[in-house]
């Protein structure tokens, strides 16, 4: 599989993920520039975190308006694999290719710690390769990562099991606990926690490598 | 040139951290009677002097980045600027 | 605002308000340009010859320091030194202290504190890959300290965090004498994978200057000065000089130079960043150390302001800005280069062969001096010192502790401030991204790996300034040791120092003998483990109302692992492993936490450290990891045995069963050159037929968070759980 | 009730790198006419409505929570509150 990592100006997590796939399922990978026009060529989009932007007005708003998002919408729409990991995440709720938005934490600081997380659904693309309610442990670090959705919004997530991963603790007052959802096709995953920082376990868990052999599991079948 | 004053302010549904650790500081400063805090967004744009289209660019720009309408809403003040 | 003339900055002795004196001035104006500065030129002089930038008081105290290694690539009078780790790495790093600004306006004070010491890096061609902290603060009683707090740690770690450095590690105190005087010292490590490195130069006969980043407003003007001026309360006026940082402008600056330093080495000759004394430091140093001179097009420079002076553009310390020498067939190249990462790059200026310094401004030439006179011939001061009387007072003085209850000493302890987990704090800095953080803080060292390579850096920030206070000299060494033991106790070898050093006014005798004695103290121990001194920062005139703080020198020690297999932390791993204290324990509770709550005040003086035993058990530490017969390594610090004890339990939750010789008072005493370790059963006989020093067998660790404790006075088992809870809980209630 | 808006906004001296990286994202839109954008805070406190005292609170909480003399400036605008 060939991934893309898009690269937008303050995005500082965009190596970490290179790595972890590079490294961690040994597949292939680019850095995409934000100006660029095209995805091409590529089976996966990755977006990282980090501050786009500086994060100014609010976290990933400013992302939105780059030229390479109009491919990454192309992308989405056509069933193909995009995953967006904090930074990512706020600019994938942003763009409206997920529900809901990221606010302040509860607790209006930053928080960087490992936290256990519930794999809610592991029928997606991102999760097939967790067992249905493994706790797994994966760092966080952000301050903007509370989930907010109404109340209409949540009752869709739980009707079409777009809840993929959960807090066990509810660090940062997120409603339901989410830490992580997909679109209404679940080709589209969103979540705060960062598992291209849990892939070895020399840097504390390697969690987060299912996650990533999750998805060529999935376009292996797909491809079949 | 025309300046106009946008406010951002969360939707009422969405609870307001940052407004209500502001809200129990002003408590702990003794000052009792302030019932409730919230925090908004404020910005002034300022457009050239020769532009008379812009109130539908004004609402554009809300729209589409100054606001999130999951959670959010908005209103704005056209003026004179000096 | 009109400008005053040289005559009425004469006349009215103007140039004093700016700090220069008047001997200086004299000597400006008789023998270096033989007439009279104009304002603009006394401006220069004056940020530049301010302790800030030239260092006038501390020059000679500071030569002390070794600064040799056969590591040693460069050092002290570079951006920031850099040390050989073999396979053509290099690591390159420096601490800066950020004070002033954070006592005025303390989440952008310490913000631009961390944005300048990562410039600092970059500026060497170096990649940033960690950065640390060290903070001193009032007590955490009032609502106003409690702010202070929380805006400084709040602006390191949005700098930190937005930027994409991880913070991984660092140190907080809090003591009376920095309530109205905190401390905020920033420390930056890089990597630089070709040693080949740009030195910050501007050479060549018609070379180009290229002023990158963000636009210059009125930002910190006089910052430099104002950074080496005593404090009082009236502190209102100062207040225009807050810098703010934009880190964001700082990631796309630092991706940037890292880029061209690593691509294009041939289109530059220098880059230096705009740090202290914006363009007037940066650029000066450039030309005075190629031997060249250089003119400057202040119209060319990008303006945030309307109608800044020449004088408000030069001393400007707008954040985010740097300076480069290229040659003019590739300028072209490099300004489309930087366009490329959406920054400002424009030609400000040229080298010329004539040593001198000239500004254009509007058409008009504002300054024309010597170059070498703003960076060489500031004068330097050899100051009068005293031994501070409290120590001719206070020499014989021995505290006795009271222990009533060890269980009570014990989780009253645990408590103190300075003992008490910072997660509170350490928690809001992101500490793994980039994914290479092996150890993050809360053990002894951060840790972080070199990709693609076995090795990884250990770095520590550390500076007991009650025992500086105590005994200066001794005080001295102990920082140095400590830095050493947390590296060691990570599995590293200590291989260079950084250092900040925070005083009171130099001009008092008393002050400057606890600089320059303590400075002593650090050379002699830097020099027993071969840690030169590679770079580092004088913060001077650290009072309130004359009121000095403790003399305060912060060493930052980075240390080479050079395979991550021995990376070791200080936590207990497994039950039945055997727990040993290394190194005798004496009667050292001179300058400990346990003499702050006992008696509340410092007082007496310190024992003599012996280097040699020190040295010994460092090594012997460092054998034992290789030869993986350790798997958990503490170092003794504040509240001795019995914090290092508990601490080993938490992250585990196990507890241990120990029976001691030592009295339950010397559980806490603070002895040097000691460490808590656990081996496992299995390695007994190999590790005490190792450890040739005194070592003494204290236990077990044990499945259950229980402390079981029997001391030469009595027997107790507490509970583990409470112990932990008080440790991890303290800061958190008293920041409520 | 009475409700009080504060508007804090940053001196002009200051650099405003929020309002900057806004300005370029409205420029990328295609909204060239925009010629500055400044970002501020908004804040609306609710006072208990027996207690009259309040300006010279909304002075005091202005001055040492909401606004940052430092760098920033405030005015505020009090109103009866629906
Ligand atoms: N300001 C800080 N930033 C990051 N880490 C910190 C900070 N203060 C303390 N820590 C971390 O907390 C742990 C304990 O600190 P400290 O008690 O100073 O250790 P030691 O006594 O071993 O030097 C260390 O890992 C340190 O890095
Ligand atoms: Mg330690």
């Amino acid at each position: 599989m060939k991934f893309a990592v898009i690269n937008f100006p303050g995005s500082n997590c965009d190596m970490d993920l290179y790595y972890a796939v590079r490294d961690g399922i040994e597949q292939q990978v680019e850095l995409v520039d934000y100006r660029a026009q095209s995805l091409e060529g590529f089976d996966g989009v990755l977006i990282p975190g980090g501050f786009s932007y500086g994060d100014y007005l609010r976290s990933g708003a400013i992302a939105v308006h780059a030229p390479i998002v109009k491919e990454i919408i192309r992308f989405a729409n056509e069933g193909k694999i995009v995953l967006g990991i904090c930074n990512g995440f706020q600019i994938l709720t942003e763009l409206g290719l997920l529900p809901g938005a990221l606010i302040q934490n509860g607790q209006s600081r930053f928080i960087c710690e490992t936290v256990a997380l519930r794999v809610v659904n592991n029928e997606t693309a991102f999760t097939n390769g967790y067992s249905k309610n493994e706790i797994i442990n994966i760092p966080i670090a952000h301050g903007e990562g509370r989930y907010y959705c109404d109340d209409k919004t949540l009752s869709e997530l739980e009707a079409n099991n777009q809840i993929v991963f959960k807090y066990l603790e509810n660090v940062n007052g997120s409603v339901e606990h989410i830490a992580g959802v997909t679109n209404k096709q679940k080709n589209v995953l969103g979540m705060m926690p960062h598992p291209e920082r849990a892939i070895e376990k020399i840097l504390g868990s390697d969690d987060g490598l299912k996650l990533f052999q999750s998805i060529i599991n999935y376009q292996v079948k797909v491809n079949n | 040139m025309k300046l106009v004053k946008v406010y951002v302010t969360l939707k009422d549904s969405v609870l307001d951290a940052q407004g209500e650790a502001i809200k129990s500081a002003i408590h702990s400063m003794g000052y009792n009677k302030v019932e409730n805090v919230g925090m908004g967004k404020y910005f002034e744009l300022r457009f050239a002097d020769d532009y008379s289209d812009f109130e539908k660019d004004v609402d554009a720009i809300c729209d589409d980045l100054l606001a999130n309408p999951n959670i959010e809403t908005y209103r704005y003040e056209i003026m004179e600027a000096e | 605002m009109t400008e005053p003339t040289a005559k009425q900055i004469k006349d009215e002795k103007l140039y004093q308000q700016w700090g220069l004196t008047d001997s200086e001035y004299e000597l400006i104006s008789t023998k270096i340009l033989k007439r009279l500065p104009n304002y603009t030129e006394t401006g220069l002089y004056s940020v530049m010859w301010s302790e800030h930038c030239s260092y006038k008081n501390s020059k000679k105290v500071l030569r002390k320091m070794p600064n040799k290694s056969e590591r040693v690539i460069a050092g002290p009078g570079e951006d920031a030194g850099i040390l050989d780790i073999g396979d053509n790495q290099a690591v390159v790093f420096k601490a800066e202290s950020h004070n002033h600004p954070s006592a005025v306006e303390p989440y952008q004070g310490a913000a631009t504190g961390v944005g300048g010491i990562i410039r600092d890096i970059f500026s060497m061609g170096a990649q940033p890959i960690a950065l640390l902290n060290s903070l001193k603060f009032g007590p955490l009683k009032d609502g106003q300290t409690k702010h202070l707090v929380n805006e400084v740690v709040a602006g390191i770690g949005g700098y930190g965090n937005c930027i994409g450095l991880p913070t991984v590690g660092g140190e907080i105190a809090f003591e009376d004498c920095y309530e109205h005087n905190p401390l905020v010292n920033a420390m930056c490590v890089g990597l630089l994978n070709n040693t080949d490195f740009k030195h910050g130069t501007a050479s060549g006969d018609k070379n180009l200057i290229v002023y990158v980043g963000a636009k210059t407003g009125r930002d910190g003007i006089h910052g430099a000065t104002f950074a080496s001026d005593e404090f009082t309360d009236k502190k209102n006026k100062q207040r225009s000089a807050v810098q703010v940082g934009n880190p964001f402008i700082e990631k796309l600056l630092m991706d940037a130079c890292v880029e061209i330093i690593e691509k294009h080495p041939e289109w530059i000759l220098g880059i230096q960043d705009m740090g202290a004394a914006g363009l007037v430091s940066s650029t000066a140093e450039m030309a005075s150390k190629a031997g060249s001179g250089l003119i400057l097009n202040l119209d060319k420079v990008p303006q945030r302001e309307t109608e800044m002076n020449a004088y408000e553009m030069m001393l400007s310390e707008s954040q985010e800005r740097m300076v480069l020498c290229v040659k003019p067939e590739f300028v072209d190249n490099v300004l489309e280069f930087f366009k490329h990462f959406e920054l400002d790059a424009v030609v400000i200026g040229q080298v010329t062969t004539d040593k001198q310094y000239k500004i254009y401004h509007q058409y008009q030439l504002v300054t024309d001096i010597p170059v070498d006179s703003l960076t060489e011939d500031v004068p330097e001061y050899d100051r009068e010192e005293i031994q501070p009387q409290r120590m001719i007072e206070d020499k014989d003085y021995q505290f006795v502790p009271d222990i009533d209850s060890l269980e009570e000493t014990w989780n009253e302890m645990l408590q103190r401030p300075n003992i008490a987990s910072k997660k509170h704090f350490y928690q809001t800095y992101d500490s793994q991204v980039k994914a290479n953080t092996l150890v993050r803080p809360g053990s002894d060292s951060g840790v972080v790996r070199i990709r693609g390579t076995k090795k990884a850096i250990a770095m520590t920030n550390d500076s007991n300034s009650k025992y500086v206070y105590l005994n200066p000299f001794v005080g001295g060494q102990i920082a140095v040791m400590e830095a050493a033991r947390n590296i060691v106790a990570s599995g590293g070898e200590p291989i260079g120092v950084t250092d900040c050093l925070n005083y009171g006014n130099p001009e008092n005798p008393e002050a400057f003998w606890e600089l320059d004695k303590s400075v002593e103290g650090i050379a002699s121990a830097c020099e027993k483990i071969n840690t030169p001194v590679i770079s580092g920062n004088v913060s001077l005139y650290n009072e309130y109302n004359d009121v000095a703080i403790y003399p305060s020198p912060m060493v930052g020690m980075v240390g080479l692992i050079s395979d991550i297999d021995n990376v070791t932390t200080n936590d207990f791993k497994e039950s039945e492993d055997l727990i040993y204290l290394v190194g005798q324990t004496q009667d050292d509770f001179n300058g400990s936490e346990l003499q702050m709550a006992q008696f509340g005040k410092l007082k007496g003086n310190l024992r003599n450290l012996d280097l040699d035993q020190e040295k010994l058990h460092q090594d012997l530490i460092r054998q034992a990891i290789s030869q993986k017969l350790i798997k958990s390594c503490h170092d003794l610090s504040e509240g001795g045995l019995a914090v290092a004890l508990s601490e080993s339990t938490f992250e585990n939750e196990l507890g241990f069963e120990i029976k001691t010789g030592l009295s339950s008072a010397q559980m806490f005493s603070e002895t040097q050159s000691r460490f808590l370790v656990t081996i496992a059963p299995e390695n007994k006989s190999a590790f005490e037929k190792l450890m040739t020093t005194d070592i003494e067998y204290l236990g077990k660790v044990i499945a259950t968070p229980e402390f079981k404790v029997t001391t030469a006075n009595e027997s107790v088992e507490m509970s583990g759980s409470v112990a932990a809870k008080n440790w991890k809980e303290a800061i958190t209630c008293l920041m409520k």
